[in-house]
């Protein structure tokens, strides 16, 4: 009786059984995009329901690397991409999905009169960054070191919500962020684009995993993500197609 | 009670723990009106319909309740054996009690990962054996919760053992009552202030645990994703929406601390 | 170690512990089936101590108790019976309610404890609760109580489980006069009833005389007397047995009928006894004037009224040196010689009304 | 002691008991042994002597002796308020002051922020007339692990004191003892292993709280990067290091613990 | 409510306190300066409560105290004086010890919060600890002392702080006989130097008779009589209080002589009285024989023998219907009629031997 709540690993499977299930692992920044193309992708594929698992790039490697039974990764970042694959928990070959630019926010009405790159030099302000381990900050500094601008950082944040979280309240005077992020934050946040010759792209990799469960419903997903109608739900919401 | 006193000793409180005590509730006021000030009020009945919340808050209400239950099955032995009991290693079993208090969650979530994982240290042979996986599973996060919360309750119960005198309990066994029979008959009641307080702590430490839940059991709505996931999340896409799941969870809490403290005491 | 006569019914204990370093208690008591005995000793001298032994609150550093033939506490094998198998009922000297149990519950406990059902538990507890006078507050918390109602619950809560031993550690100290002599009676005919040892600690020598078989007069951690309530009473062998009883006891050594006290020599009506002899007076048998006496009485000697006491219907009064003693007198007589502290009288005292037996203070 | 007595109420523990306990034991233990199993020993030293991890263990040693600190002085007297005294509305005050407990971290850290921050509720015209800014500096850690940590003690410290019986109290000032007196030489001792207890947890929760301090006080190193900080960090780029700084926690809050606990207790 | 005398030196206490629906308290006392008042009542009576009155500890319902002019609570203006500012030296009934405080400290807990210096605060309590007699336990906790030593200590602890008002209850029912002897003498001198007023509550008459100036008997929350230890014991008013002086209290009606107490008529020797008395007689005033006796003894009826009893050197027995009376006799006597519980007797008693008093039980 109770084996019919349970499937064969154990773990609670809700969803009437029949249907396939496909677990994707996505980065935190693509949380409210991959909202959006899941319940896309559902209601063209009504037999398989997409479950999604948000948290940092790391941390979702991390899961993998430790035997989650997961079907797609989507990754923040190529680095995290590259470990699933060299421990071999990648199936074919990661494709790129997804671009992302660099913005500067800075707090509603721009009160520091933040222009450009060069501002983040000055010391008078507040200024935040992403720590460099995580791809806001290595890019940041990246953008920053092309221009020759050495910052002047007050804080170091480790993730882009933090960062956010800042300057929306004032607390900081300018950041350097995703345009991706500053788009969808709320009217607190005001973003400041980078020339393009300023500027660096992030790349967004995607991948089926060796553990996947339902692998062919897994790739159907992972097509569609690359899919021309995926990627104008992905320009939506402020990417770059690669 | 028609009968009861006016409380002498409580009668007059003296002033510098008044002015300490409002300093100490300034603390958790002000930062609450701070939240109080930005929450969406108009859209948070909506937020509260919404099926990721509702699932969020089963699955929250579940798994803190589980592992509220499952800390005080086993937890509440374990701190009667650290307070009364004679062994060997006793100081090392006690601050192996109180690590999950200091370990970052993520790390405590990772520690999970490494044991109970499929790959872990006892969840690989145990998956290969019964095929049992714990992460990403209701399972899962009830384990999370209860590892994080459990040395709460743990440490709680055992001050409290050290403060009861033990010769209640020695007058209970002379009129022959079992070791078993005491403990539930004398020693729990006489210390159920401060178990209750405990189980309080636990509850609410299990009710908004975090980052062992996402680094161990995921963050897959419906399934394993609780409101405190689900603030983050929301986080990330919809700034009001997380400040009105937070609302939720404090109301809910509201609504269980209260339940759980001010039916039992007094 | 004394040895101890092991008889296969009833309570044998040769009890050794160490409670600190300037207290160790060391006691042999040997209770048969049916009898009670009776601990008498000062503060301090080790009575609750024996007692929790026995209830094996506390554990051995040596010696042994049985108890009808099992051993409940043995350090030289390890044997330790827990005491909750001991079936003792006792009532401690601190009562130890339970705080959060009402009444009923506190008197039901036991019988709870010993598996028996609740309603008939709670039946027979309110049997007891009635007993001891205590109807209609069995739904009180004992912090709701006032001391003598907590020891009448303590009373009821160990009689109530029918134990095998009966262990009582003061029971009636808090109890007013007319509860006390009820409840001694009580008590008295419920141990008739009762096949199993008890033992019974007080400071009140009318209830240890009342009650007990045998009496065991401990002090400082040992016994130093041991009888029936006749033999403590007119034949105490220290200060503490003579203070219970009432008597004078004084020490001295007898040779051709005058006992050598140091300060004053009595004359005695036994000349055959010599050497270390306590001699014993009543304070009725004593005399006082406020002349030197002329007449039959052999001992005489003037001294001052230290001290005057009424007990109950009789004045006592303490004399001062060269041989404090304490003397009875009548109302009208302590009148009539206008006794007061500090008046200066003679007192006397007949060869024969002073009891001689061997012995020294132990 | 040459005559303490072999106590006898602990003579044998109830097999039950003790399964149970031990089954406690074991969730502790159990990912505890996954950790160890990946903790790079040979890179520790090193990292033990970074100066990234050096700056954030004074951090986190100062800032969680400094949040413990304050606790007691704020929140034992809170806590015997809402234990002793009448007022209207304590059961609010109650529910409030477990809000951070449940509150997620990320939160509660924002509420602090709306509240304490430069444009904050009381932290703007705070910092106008003051000039003194709480985030991004050392106060402003402090006062995050204050904020999640201080609810710990004060409910211990509340269900111990609902435990004492207040009669001992009563004595005292029938003695003459002033109220503070009483509470400072009858009560505070009575429930010493209660207190202690609270203590513990209210350290170990600030030593290893995280989010609330990210989002409040940010994450510099050498002014507001504590430890957990440092493994979170350590977490995206370095999972080795990671581990090795949360076992550089553990470590230190054995030293503390026990020296917080096996002291004064018994 | 009764009205109070209001004397501007000493405590003046009219306590109206609800404890339970069943029990309310209702109590008038005053006590003038360097004069002691002993409560003696049953348990249950309302004694503790009306001592946590006076001490502040628990506030009254209706009535006043007033301390030396000084309101120390009032319900009626809301007036309540702290216990801290009392300055009340109380001897509590369970002696609440401070148990994570050495005896010393315990001691010296009341110098100390008078802000006495802690040398000075201890040197005084060392003093103290001397004068009860636990020299060298200075550094042990109260759960390491015996019943007896703890109730030493709360007396030290009450007395140390020279208090301006006295509050004890039962501060001597653990002690031995000899201690309680000495303590009791200790008590009776430090009371003659104390000129506060002083409350001892008590249910040893002894006690009472000895260091009280006035008694108050107080049963079911209500003074039922005041007196003098000669006026309770010669008088008694209430079967209580005849228990405490060992009287036989009979209610009847008197006319022409004779008592009509329902059950058997008692011949007086007052011919005048006439409605309600309470009659009193003395146990030893009663004879008993085998045959019905002929001779000077009006009074005589024939009864079993319901209960015997040894007090200390003297034979109690009880009997049985038609009315019920104490009798004490000689060991004797005892033994010549072979007196045990059954023995048909014939009770004999001279007119003259009863008390008579106008009045009924109260
Ligand atoms: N836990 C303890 N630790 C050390 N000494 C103790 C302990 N309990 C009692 N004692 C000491 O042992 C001796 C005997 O104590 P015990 O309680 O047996 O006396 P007692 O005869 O019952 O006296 P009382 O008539 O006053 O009740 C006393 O001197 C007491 O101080
Ligand atoms: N906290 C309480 N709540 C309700 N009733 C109480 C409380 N304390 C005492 N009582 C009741 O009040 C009455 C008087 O109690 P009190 O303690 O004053 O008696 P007492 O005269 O001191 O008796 P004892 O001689 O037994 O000590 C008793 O009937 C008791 O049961
Ligand atoms: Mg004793
Ligand atoms: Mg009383």
């Amino acid at each position: 009786e109770s084996s019919s709540e349970y499937d064969s690993t154990g773990s609670f499977a809700p969803t009437p059984s029949g249907e396939d299930q496909v677990l994707v692992s996505a980065a935190t920044s693509l949380t409210a995009v991959f909202a959006e193309l899941s319940s896309e992708f559902e209601s063209a594929n009504p037999g398989i329901d997409v479950v999604l698992n948000f948290a940092g790039s790391t941390a979702l490697r991390e899961q993998i690397l430790e035997g989650a039974p997961i079907d797609v990764f989507a990754s923040a970042d190529r680095s995290n991409m590259q470990r699933a694959v060299e421990s071999g928990e990648v199936e074919g070959r990661p494709e790129i999905f997804a671009r992302n630019v660099l913005q500067i926010a800075v707090s509603a009405g721009n009160p520091a009169d933040v222009t450009g790159l060069d501002d983040f030099a000055r010391s008078e302000l507040l200024i935040g960054l992403c720590i460099s381990t995580v791809p806001c900050g290595e890019l940041a500094r990246e953008a920053l070191a092309k221009e020759g601008v050495t910052p002047s950082i007050d804080s170091v944040e480790p993730n882009v919500r933090a960062l956010l979280t800042k300057v929306e309240a004032g607390e900081l005077d300018a950041g350097i962020t995703y345009l991706t992020d500053v788009l969808f934050a709320s009217d607190a946040i005001e973003g400041i684009d980078l020339p393009s010759g300023q500027n660096v792209i992030a790349e967004y990799p995607i991948a089926v995993l060796t553990n996947a469960r339902s692998p062919a419903a897994a790739a159907m997903f992972m097509k569609f993500v690359l899919s021309g109608e995926a990627q104008s739900i992905l320009h939506e919401y402020g990417f770059i197609s690669p | 009670m028609p009968f009861q006193q006016r409380s002498i000793t409580t009668g007059r409180s003296p002033i510098l723990l008044v002015v300490l005590g409002l300093t100490g509730l300034t603390f958790f006021v002000v930062p609450l009106l701070g939240l109080l000030w930005r929450v969406p009020w108009k859209r948070t009945p909506d937020l509260l319909t919404s099926q990721m919340v509702l699932d969020a808050l089963r699955l929250s209400v579940i798994a803190s309740l589980a592992a509220t239950a499952i800390s005080c099955v086993i937890g509440v032995p374990l701190a009667w054996l650290l307070a009364r009991a004679e062994f060997p290693g006793k100081a090392i079993v006690r601050s192996i009690v109180t690590l999950p208090l200091v370990l970052p969650p993520v790390v405590g979530g990772t520690a999970l990962l490494f044991a109970l994982g499929r790959r872990g240290l006892v969840g690989g042979p145990l998956n290969q054996v019964t095929g049992l996986l714990m992460p990403f599973s209701l399972w899962g996060v009830i384990l999370a919760a209860t590892f994080v919360a459990m040395p709460f309750l743990v440490i709680t119960v055992e001050g409290a053992l050290h403060n009861l005198d033990e010769k209640h309990e020695r007058a209970a066994a002379s009129l022959g009552a079992s070791r078993w029979m005491v403990i539930r008959r004398i020693t729990v009641p006489m210390i159920a202030p401060s178990l209750i307080a405990g189980l309080a702590l636990t509850w609410a430490r299990a009710f908004g645990e975090f980052g062992a839940t996402v680094t161990f059991a995921g963050n897959l709505q419906g399934r394993t994703q609780t409101l405190p996931l689900a603030v983050f999340v929301a986080l990330e896409s919809d700034r009001d929406a997380a400040v009105a799941i937070s609302m939720i969870m404090v109301f809910v809490s509201l609504i269980v601390l209260i339940a759980l403290r001010d039916r039992w005491w007094r | 170690m004394v040895a101890v006569v092991l008889t296969s019914q009833g309570l044998t204990a040769d009890v050794v512990v160490h409670r600190s370093e300037n207290f160790r208690l060391e006691l042999c008591l040997s209770i048969p089936s049916g009898k009670t005995v009776a601990l008498l000793g000062p503060n301090g001298s080790g009575k609750s101590t024996a007692l929790a032994a026995i209830a094996g609150l506390i554990s051995l550093d040596s010696g042994r108790i049985l108890f009808n033939g099992v051993t409940l506490d043995d350090p030289a094998t390890g044997a330790f019976v827990p005491p909750e198998r001991r079936k003792a009922g006792v009532v401690f000297q601190n009562y130890l309610l339970f705080p959060h149990l009402s009444v009923l519950d506190n008197v039901a406990f036991g019988l709870r404890s010993r598996r028996i059902a609740r309603g008939e538990a709670n039946t027979r507890a309110r049997e007891w609760i009635e007993r001891i006078g205590l109807t209609g507050m069995e739904n009180r918390k004992p912090a709701d109580l006032s001391g003598g109602q907590s020891q009448r619950v303590a009373i009821a809560r160990a009689l109530a489980i029918t134990p095998d031993l009966l262990l009582l550690d003061e029971p009636l100290s808090a109890l007013d006069i007319s509860t006390r002599s009820e409840l001694r009676h009580m008590l008295k005919e419920h141990l008739t009833n009762f096949d199993g040892p008890r033992l019974l600690i007080t400071h009140d020598p009318t209830e240890a005389f009342l009650l007990a078989d045998e009496i065991h007069v401990i002090e400082d951690g040992t016994v130093t007397q041991v009888g029936n309530a006749d033999e403590i009473r007119l034949r105490p062998r220290t200060q503490y047995a003579a203070d219970l009883a009432g008597f004078n006891l004084i020490m001295g050594t007898a040779r051709s009928g005058i006992v050598d006290t140091g300060v004053q020599p009595l004359y005695i009506a036994n000349n055959e006894i010599a050497g270390p002899v306590l001699a014993t007076i009543h304070p009725t048998a004593i005399s006082l004037y406020l002349e030197p006496p002329k007449g039959s009485p052999r001992n005489s000697w003037s001294t001052t009224v230290y001290r005057v006491e009424r007990f109950e219907n009789r004045i006592r009064l303490s004399t001062g040196p060269p041989l404090p003693v304490t003397v009875e007198v009548t109302e009208q007589a302590k009148t009539e010689l206008g006794l007061k502290p500090g008046t200066q009288i003679w007192v006397a005292l007949k060869a024969t009304e002073i009891g001689i037996q061997p012995g020294r203070f132990s």
